[in-house]
C-alpha cells in the first residue's frame, strides 16, 4: 500500500485520468489499422492502465483531502483548473465498466465486427476519456468540451449495431443532445458575460452579490435543462429508451450505466455554482429536481412493467433510477444526497452488469422478447442467473446494492419532513421487484416456446465473466454501503455551501 | 444476563444448510447423494442449533455481527431465548420433514431445485430467526419469500403459476409495508436493534407510532395469515405436500408470526404497548380470525384446503397471545409454535400418505381409512384431539395458559373464543375421525385387501417414521411440558426476557 | 395547428431568453466585468507570458491549451463516427452484393467549374498556408487554415472526383495524417511536463514558446484539413 | 424598458435567430433542415458569446500594433473557435446518421418514418 501512496502523490496523476485514453484512441487507428485483434487487446490494457490510475487519484483523496492540478501551470480564472473531489471517485466506475465492457464485446470484436474492431475500440476509449474530464474538471467551458468528447462517441456507438432501428435511434438521441449541449454552451456564456470567468469556485464567488438576479437565474435554466436532457430525467427522458435499447450489449451497458450519469454529475457540479448566489430560489429548484423526479420513479416503474423487449425494459428502469437519484438531490439533506449519489454509483454497477447480461441472452438467441425468452434459464444458468440476480439487486432488495441509496433517499425524506414520498420511493422498489419477477419467472419457470432457445448454449466466457463479475459487486455492494457512505458524506454535507 | 458472547455458531448453523442446498444444487444429481446431503445438513444443523441450548438456558446471549450494510446498521445475528426457540422447532421438524420429502418425491421430476431451495427456506428461517435487528429479519424474511416461490410452483401448470404469483403479491407487498414501517423506526429510534425490550419507548409522536404499528403488522400479519392477509395461504396448497408441511408447520407462516413477536416485543416493549394500547384491536381481529377460519373450514371438502384454514385459525392463537401482553399469554404464544407446528405437520404427513397410498385427496372419501392405514390415522387423530384440545396432549397447555393470560389480562372475552373455537375444532376433526375409524372403507370387497397393514406396508418406512414421530412429539409436549430438556423451559426463560422477570415463569 | 402551437411556444421561449438576458451588462461598453477581470490580465505579462501577440491564440494555445485539445480530438472523433456508422452499413451492403455499383458523387462538373477550382486550388492552398503560420501574430491560428485547406480537397474532389483524391494519400500514412492533431498536442502536453513543469505548459523562455506555437498551429491546420475531407469524402462516397 | 431594449440590440438579433433556428428545428419534419435549424441556433449562440467580449470601437486583441486601453477580450473568441469545431463535430456524425436512416428507411421525413422497428 505504501508503494502505492509514493506512486500516487506523482504531482501530474491527474490529467493522464484523460489523457491516457484519448492518446490511446488518436494512435489506435493509425497503429493497429489492420489487426483488429491486438486493437482490441491494447484498448482493454489503456482502460485497465486508466482504471490503476483512478484508484491512485482515489488513494491521494483518502491521504489528503481534495486537491486540484492547474493546466499549463496558470493558476486559475487564468488557466484551466482540474479538482479531484469526491464526487471525481467516479472515475473508478467508469474506468471498470468500459474495461469490462470491452471485454465483454470480444467475441464481436475478433468476430463479425472485425471490420469495426478499430473503431469501435477508439471511440469507447474517447467516451472513456471524455467521462472522466467530465468529472475532474473545475472548468465550465471545459466541462463542455468533455460534455461533447462523450456524448459524440456515446452517439456514433448506438448506431454501430447492425439493427435497422439504429441509425435512427441513434438520431433521436443526437438531435435533443446537441440542442441541450448548445443550451448549455448558451448558459455558460451567460455566466461568462456576468462574471467574465469560467472557473466554477471564482463563478460562484463573484455571482454571488449579484443574488438571484434573472440573468443568473436564465443561465441556471439553460445550463440545467441541458445537463437534465443529458441525465435523461423526466420529461426529458424520451430519447433513452430507443437509445439504450437499439445499441449494442456493451454500449447500453455503458450509457446507462455511466454516460447518463455525467448529467447528474453536471448537475451536482452546479450546486456548488449557483448555490451561494440564488440562495431561495435553488430550494425551488431542488423542489422542482423533487417532483420531476418522482414523476420519474413513477413513468419509468409503470412503462418498464408492460415493456415487451427485455432491454427496452431495462432502459426504462434507468429512467426510474435516474427520479431515484434526483428525488435524493432534491430533498437537499446531506442523508438524501449521500443517498443520491451512492445510487450514482450503485445503479451504475448494477445496470451495466444487467445489461450485460441482457445482451448476452438476446445476442446468443437473437430474440428480444421476454415471453420469447421463456425457459432460456435452464440452457444457459449463468447469464440468466446474473440477470436475475441482477433484477433483484436493482429492485433494491437488502442488502443489494440498489438497497442502499433507496434506503438513504427515504431516510433522508423523513428527515425533510416529507412522508408521502416514502410510498413513492418503496412503491417504486416494489414495482422494481414486480417487473424484475416477471423476467425471473419467465426465464426459470416457464417452458421454452421458441426453438432459438431449445438449441441456445450457455455464453461464451468473455461474456459471462464480466456480467457476473458485475452482478456479484451489486449483490455484495450493499454489504460495503456503510463505507460507500461514509465516503461520500462530507461531500454531500458542504454541497451547494449549505 | 450473561455477556454478549462472541461465537460463530449462529452463522455456522445458517451456513450448514445454505452450503447444503448450494452442494445439492451443484452436484444432487443423484438421488442417494442428494438424500445423504439434505438429511446431513439437517442433522448437522440440528446439532448445533441445540448446542446453544444449554448456554442460553443459563442467560448466555450468542452474537456476531456479519456486514455494516448502512451506517450504524449491520447485518447482525444474535441468539436470545425467543430466537433459539423458533430456530429450535423449526431445525427439529426439518429432519422428518427432510426424510419424509425424500420419500414422497421419489420419482418426480425436478428434485434438484427442490431439495436445494428446500434447504435454503430452513437456512432461512434460521437467519430470522437469529436476526438482531429489523434489517437483518427483514433481508431474511424476503429471502424466505424468493425461496419458497419455487416450491410453490413446482409442479408447474396453470393453477401452480396463479397461485405462486398470488403468493408473489401478497408476501412481496407485506414486505414493502415492513420496509416502510423500518424507516420510519430508524428515523426516530435512530436504531433497529432487537436486543432490547423496546427501541421506540422515549418516542411520542402517537401519529408516528400507529403508523409504525400498523405497516410493521400489516406486513407481518400477511405471512401470519391473519384475515384479510389470508387468501394466499388456502391458494398455496397447490404445492406437493413435503412444502405445505414446510410452509405450515415450519417456514413461512412461523416467520410472520415470529415478526409479530419481536415487534410488540423487541421494538415497541410491552410496557409502551400496554400504555399504546394498540395492542387491543390486533386481539380483536385475532378473535375474528380464529372463529371465521374455523367456521370457514368446516366447509371445505379437500383435506389439505380444511387443514390450510385449520393453520389460519391456529396462527391467530398465538396473534391473540401476543396482543393480551401478559406473562402467561406469551407463554401460550410460544409454546403454541412448537405445538401447532408438530400437530399441523404430522396432519399434512397424513394427508400426504393417504394421498401417496390410496390416492385421496376428499374428507368424504376417507371412510374406513383407520383401518387401511391404521398408523396413519393414529397420529392423525392424536393431532386432531391435540388442536381440540384435549387434556395431556400439546393443544391443551396452549388453551390452558391462553386464558389463564386472558384472564391476567382481565379481557375474559377472549375465553368464550377459545371455547368456541374448541367446539368448532372438534365440529371439523371428529368427523374425519368418526369416518375414518367406525365407518367401513367404501368398495372394500373391490379393494380386496382387508388385513389391515396392507395399506401402510405400501408406504416407505421413510414416510412412516417421520409421522410417527412427530405425533410422538405432540404428545411428549402435552405429558412431559415440565421435563428439563423440552422447550418449554426454553420458553419460559424466553418470557423472563420479555417482561425482564428475573425469576422462574409466573 | 400543430405548427401554431410550436409557433406559440418558439415566442414565449423567445420572450423569457430575452428577459434573462436584458439583464446583462449591455455589450460593447467598456467598463463589464468580462473585460476587467481575465482578459486584462492577459495583457499584463505582454507577449512573453502568453508567447503570441494575438491574444486569441495565445488564450487557445497557451492558457487554455486543454480546450483546444478537447476540440482537436473531437472533430477527429467525429471522423472516427462518421467512418463507423456508414462503414456498418458498408460492410453488409458490400458484403451482400447488393449494393448498386460505386456511383461517383460528383456533379456533372461542367468545364467552367472544372477550370475554376484548378484555377482556384494553389492560391487557397497559399492563404491557408499563410493563415496557419501567420496565426500567432496576425487573426487567424491552426484550425482556420486547416478548414480554407479541407475546403480546397472538397472542391478538388468535386473537379477531379472523391477516389483521386482519397488517393492523394496512402491509407496507412492517411491514419497518422489524420490523428497528427491530437498527437502532436499530446507530445507538446508531455514535453510541457519537462519545460515548464505542468501538462500542455508551454515553456518558460519566450522563443522556445513560440516555436512551440507554430508547431501545433500547423499540426492542428494538416489535421483539421484531413479530417474535414475525410468526414466529407466519406459522406461522399456513401450517397447513392 | 424600451432603453433596456435598444442598449441590448444586440441580444434581441441573438433571440430573434435562436427562435428561428429553434423553430425550424422543432417544425420541421425533414431531417436535414432539423440540422440546419440546429446549426442556426449554434451560430446565434456563438454570435452571443463573441458579441459579451467586444467593445465598441476598441482595437483587436493583437498586441503587435501595440492596444490601447479598449480592446476586445480574446476569451470569448477563443471560446467560440472550439464551439464551432463542435458544432462541425455533431453536424457530421448527424449527416452521417442522416444517411444511414435514407439507406435503411428509404425517407428521411420523420412522420413517416414511424416505428422504426
Amino acid at each position: 500500500m505504501r508503494a502505492l501512496a509514493a506512486f500516487a502523490d506523482w504531482p501530474h496523476l491527474l490529467p493522464a485520468l484523460f489523457l491516457l485514453p484519448l492518446a490511446g484512441a488518436a494512435l489506435l487507428p493509425a497503429l493497429l489499422r489492420t489487426r483488429p485483434a491486438v486493437a482490441w487487446a491494447s484498448a482493454l490494457a489503456v482502460a485497465l492502465a486508466t482504471t490503476m490510475l483512478a484508484v491512485l487519484a482515489l488513494v491521494r483523496l483518502l491521504g489528503d483531502g481534495d486537491y486540484g492540478y492547474a493546466m499549463a501551470g496558470w493558476a486559475p480564472p487564468l488557466g484551466i483548473e482540474l479538482r479531484y473531489d469526491r464526487l471525481s471517485a467516479i472515475t473508478l466506475l467508469t474506468g471498470a465498466l468500459v474495461s469490462l465492457a470491452l471485454l465483454f464485446a470480444r467475441r464481436e470484436m475478433t468476430g463479425a465486427g472485425r471490420r469495426q474492431a478499430v473503431l469501435y475500440c477508439s471511440l469507447v476509449l474517447i467516451l472513456l476519456g471524455g467521462m472522466n474530464g467530465f468529472v475532474i474538471t473545475a472548468d465550465l467551458f471545459n466541462l463542455f468540451v468533455f460534455m461533447e468528447l462523450l456524448s459524440l462517441p456515446a452517439y456514433a456507438l448506438v448506431a454501430m449495431s447492425p439493427a435497422r432501428g439504429a441509425a435512427l435511434a441513434a438520431l433521436k438521441y443526437l438531435l435533443p443532445g446537441a440542442v441541450s449541449s448548445l443550451l448549455v454552451l448558451f448558459g455558460i456564456g451567460v455566466l461568462h458575460a456576468l462574471t467574465g470567468s469560467l472557473n466554477m469556485a471564482d463563478v460562484a464567488v463573484r455571482l454571488t452579490p449579484g443574488g438571484p438576479s434573472p440573468a443568473t437565474v436564465l443561465a441556471l435554466v439553460l445550463i440545467s435543462v441541458g445537463l437534465l436532457v443529458k441525465a435523461a430525467l423526466f420529461p426529458l427522458h424520451f430519447w433513452l429508451p430507443d437509445a439504450h435499447s437499439a445499441a449494442p450489449g456493451p454500449v447500453s451497458a455503458l450509457l446507462s450505466g455511466l454516460v447518463v450519469k455525467m448529467g447528474v454529475v453536471g448537475v451536482v457540479r452546479m450546486f456548488d455554482v449557483f448555490g451561494p448566489a440564488l440562495g431561495g430560489a435553488m430550494q425551488a429548484f431542488e423542489n422542482l429536481l423533487l417532483i420531476l423526479g418522482v414523476l420519474a420513479i413513477l413513468t419509468g416503474a409503470l412503462a418498464a412493467l408492460v415493456q415487451h423487449e427485455l432491454k427496452r425494459m431495462l432502459a426504462w428502469s434507468t429512467v426510474a433510477n435516474i427520479g431515484y437519484i434526483f428525488v435524493g438531490l432534491g430533498l437537499a439533506g446531506s442523508a438524501a444526497v449521500s443517498g443520491g449519489i451512492a445510487h450514482v454509483f450503485y445503479h451504475g454497477l448494477t445496470k451495466a452488469g444487467l445489461f450485460l447480461a441482457a445482451a448476452a441472452l438476446v445476442e446468443r438467441t437473437g430474440l428480444h422478447d421476454i415471453d420469447d425468452l421463456r425457459g432460456l434459464g435452464h440452457r444457459m444458468p449463468l447469464a440468466a442467473t446474473a440477470l436475475s440476480a441482477g433484477l433483484i439487486a436493482v429492485a433494491g432488495v437488502p442488502p443489494t446494492a440498489g438497497f442502499v441509496g433507496k434506503w438513504q433517499i427515504a431516510l433522508g425524506a423523513l428527515e425533510a419532513g416529507r412522508p408521502e414520498l416514502l410510498v413513492v420511493v418503496l412503491g417504486g422498489a416494489l414495482l422494481a421487484l414486480a417487473y424484475g419477477m416477471r423476467v425471473i419467472n419467465a426465464l426459470f419457470f416457464r417452458a421454452p416456446v421458441s426453438d432459438q432457445v431449445v438449441t441456445a448454449s450457455e455464453a461464451p466466457a468473455s461474456m459471462l465473466v464480466p456480467s457476473v463479475l458485475l452482478v456479484a459487486l451489486a449483490l455484495a455492494g450493499g454489504l460495503s454501503g456503510a463505507r460507500v457512505i461514509e465516503f461520500i458524506l462530507p461531500f454531500a454535507e458542504s454541497l451547494g455551501g449549505r | 444476563m450473561g455477556a454478549e458472547l462472541l461465537d460463530a455458531r449462529p452463522a455456522l448453523a445458517l451456513l450448514v444448510s445454505a452450503t447444503g442446498a448450494g452442494l445439492i444444487m451443484l452436484i444432487g444429481y443423484r438421488a442417494r447423494l442428494r438424500a445423504w446431503l439434505a438429511v446431513g445438513a439437517a442433522v448437522l444443523k440440528f446439532v448445533i442449533v441445540w448446542s446453544m441450548l444449554p448456554g442460553v438456558l443459563a442467560g448466555q446471549v450468542y452474537g456476531l455481527t456479519l456486514f455494516e450494510v448502512l451506517p450504524g446498521l449491520a447485518l447482525e445475528l444474535r441468539v436470545d431465548a425467543l430466537g433459539l426457540f423458533f430456530a429450535l422447532v423449526s431445525s427439529t421438524l426439518w429432519i422428518p420433514a427432510t426424510i419424509y420429502a425424500l420419500a414422497y418425491m421419489r420419482g418426480r421430476q425436478g428434485q434438484r431445485r427442490f431439495f436445494s431451495f428446500f434447504a435454503l427456506c430452513v437456512a432461512t428461517t434460521v437467519g430470522i430467526a437469529f436476526a438482531e435487528n429489523l434489517l437483518t429479519l427483514f433481508v431474511f424474511y424476503e429471502l424466505l419469500t424468493v425461496c419458497t416461490y419455487p416450491l410453490v410452483i413446482h409442479e408447474g401448470g396453470l393453477a401452480a403459476r396463479r397461485a405462486g404469483r398470488r403468493y408473489l403479491i401478497y408476501t412481496l407487498s407485506g414486505g414493502a409495508l415492513i420496509l416502510t414501517g423500518m424507516v420510519v423506526v430508524q428515523h426516530l429510534a435512530g436504531t433497529l436493534s432487537l436486543s432490547g425490550t423496546g427501541i421506540l419507548d422515549s418516542i411520542d409522536n402517537h401519529a408516528a407510532l400507529l403508523a409504525i404499528f400498523v405497516l410493521l403488522v400489516a406486513g407481518f400479519g400477511v405471512k401470519a395469515a391473519i384475515m384479510p392477509l389470508h387468501s394466499w395461504l388456502p391458494a398455496a396448497m397447490v404445492a406437493p405436500v413435503p412444502v405445505s408441511a414446510l410452509l405450515h408447520a415450519v417456514a413461512v407462516v412461523k416467520a410472520g408470526v415470529f415478526g409479530l413477536m419481536r415487534v410488540v416485543y423487541n421494538v415497541f416493549g410491552v410496557e409502551h404497548m400496554r400504555v399504546l394500547g394498540f395492542a387491543g384491536y390486533l386481539g380483536l381481529l385475532a378473535g375474528f380470525t380464529i372463529l371465521a377460519a374455523s367456521v370457514i373450514a368446516l366447509r371445505q371438502h379437500n383435506l389439505k384446503r380444511l387443514l390450510a384454514w385449520s393453520t389460519i385459525s391456529q396462527l391467530s392463537y398465538i396473534v391473540l397471545a401476543i396482543s393480551l401482553l401478559t406473562p402467561a399469554a406469551t407463554l401460550a404464544g410460544i409454546i403454541h409454535l412448537a405445538n401447532q407446528a408438530f400437530a399441523k405437520i404430522t396432519m399434512f404427513f397424513a394427508a400426504g400418505a393417504i394421498q401417496r397410498a390410496t390416492g385421496k385427496t376428499r374428507i368424504d372419501e376417507l371412510d374406513g381409512i383407520g383401518r387401511q392405514l391404521p398408523a396413519v390415522m393414529a397420529s392423525f387423530t392424536v393431532a386432531g384431539l391435540s388442536f381440540i384440545g384435549v387434556p395431556l396432549l400439546a393443544g391443551f397447555i396452549t388453551k390452558w395458559y391462553l386464558s389463564l393470560g386472558a384472564l391476567q389480562a382481565g379481557s375474559g372475552g377472549y375465553m368464550v373464543v377459545l371455547a368456541l373455537s374448541g367446539l368448532l375444532n372438534a365440529a371439523y376433526w371428529l368427523p374425519i375421525l368418526y369416518r375414518a375409524w367406525f365407518k367401513p372403507p367404501a368398495g372394500v370387497a373391490a379393494a380386496g385387501n382387508t388385513s389391515p397393514l396392507a395399506g401402510s406396508a405400501a408406504l416407505s418406512p421413510m414416510m412412516l417414521v417421520p409421522l410417527l414421530i412427530c405425533a410422538a412429539y405432540v404428545l411428549l409436549l402435552g405429558v412431559g411440558a415440565e421435563a428439563p430438556a423440552m422447550p418449554f423451559v426454553l420458553a419460559e426463560a424466553a418470557v423472563r426476557l420479555v417482561f425482564g422477570l428475573p425469576g422462574p415463569a409466573p | 395547428m400543430k405548427r401554431r402551437a410550436y409557433k406559440l411556444l418558439v415566442v414565449a421561449l423567445g420572450l423569457a431568453l430575452l428577459g434573462g438576458l436584458l439583464w446583462l451588462p449591455p455589450p460593447g461598453q467598456p467598463g463589464g466585468p468580462v473585460h476587467e477581470h481575465v482578459a486584462a490580465r492577459y495583457v499584463e505579462g505582454g507577449t512573453e507570458a502568453a508567447g503570441a501577440p494575438n491574444l486569441t491564440t495565445a488564450v487557445l494555445l497557451n492558457y487554455r491549451g486543454l480546450d483546444t485539445f478537447g476540440e482537436v480530438t473531437v472533430i477527429f472523433a467525429a471522423l472516427l463516427a462518421a467512418l463507423a456508422v456508414l462503414g456498418v452499413g458498408a460492410a453488409a451492403r458490400n458484403a451482400s452484393g447488393t449494393g448498386k455499383p460505386r456511383v461517383d458523387a460528383r456533379l456533372p462538373a461542367s468545364p467552367v467549374v472544372n477550370f475554376i477550382i484548378r484555377l482556384m486550388a494553389p492560391f487557397m492552398a497559399t492563404f491557408a498556408a499563410f493563415v496557419m503560420i501567420q496565426g500567432d501574430v496576425l487573426p487567424g491560428g491552426g484550425f482556420q487554415g486547416g478548414v480554407v485547406l479541407g475546403a480546397m480537397m472538397i472542391l478538388l474532389s468535386v473537379a477531379i472526383g472523391p477516389d483521386r483524391v482519397s488517393g492523394m494519400v496512402a491509407p496507412a500514412p492517411l491514419g497518422w495524417l489524420r490523428a497528427i492533431a491530437p498527437l502532436v498536442f499530446l507530445v507538446v502536453a508531455v514535453s510541457g511536463l519537462a519545460l515548464s513543469g505542468a501538462w500542455f505548459g508551454l515553456s518558460d523562455q519566450p522563443a522556445l514558446g513560440h516555436a512551440l506555437m507554430v508547431v501545433l498551429e500547423l499540426a492542428i491546420g494538416m489535421g483539421g484539413a484531413a479530417v474535414i475531407t475525410g468526414i466529407y469524402l466519406s459522406l461522399a462516397r456513401e450517397v447513392e | 424598458m424600451l432603453q433596456a431594449l435598444f442598449s441590448h440590440i444586440d441580444y434581441v438579433a441573438v433571440t430573434v435567430l435562436f427562435c428561428a433556428g429553434l423553430y425550424i428545428m422543432i417544425a420541421r419534419g425533414n431531417l436535414l433542415k432539423k440540422v440546419i435549424g440546429l446549426n442556426i441556433m449554434e451560430t446565434a449562440v456563438f454570435a452571443f458569446i463573441v458579441t459579451t467580449g467586444m467593445i465598441d470601437g476598441g482595437d483587436p486583441p493583437l498586441l503587435e500594433q501595440g492596444l490601447g486601453p479598449d480592446f476586445a477580450s480574446p476569451l470569448p473568441h477563443a471560446l467560440v473557435l472550439t464551439g464551432i469545431v463542435v458544432a462541425v463535430s455533431v453536424t457530421a456524425v448527424a449527416l452521417a446518421l442522416i444517411v444511414r436512416v435514407k439507406r435503411e428507411h428509404g425517407t428521411i421525413e420523420f412522420d413517416e418514418l414511424g416505428e422504426p422497428r
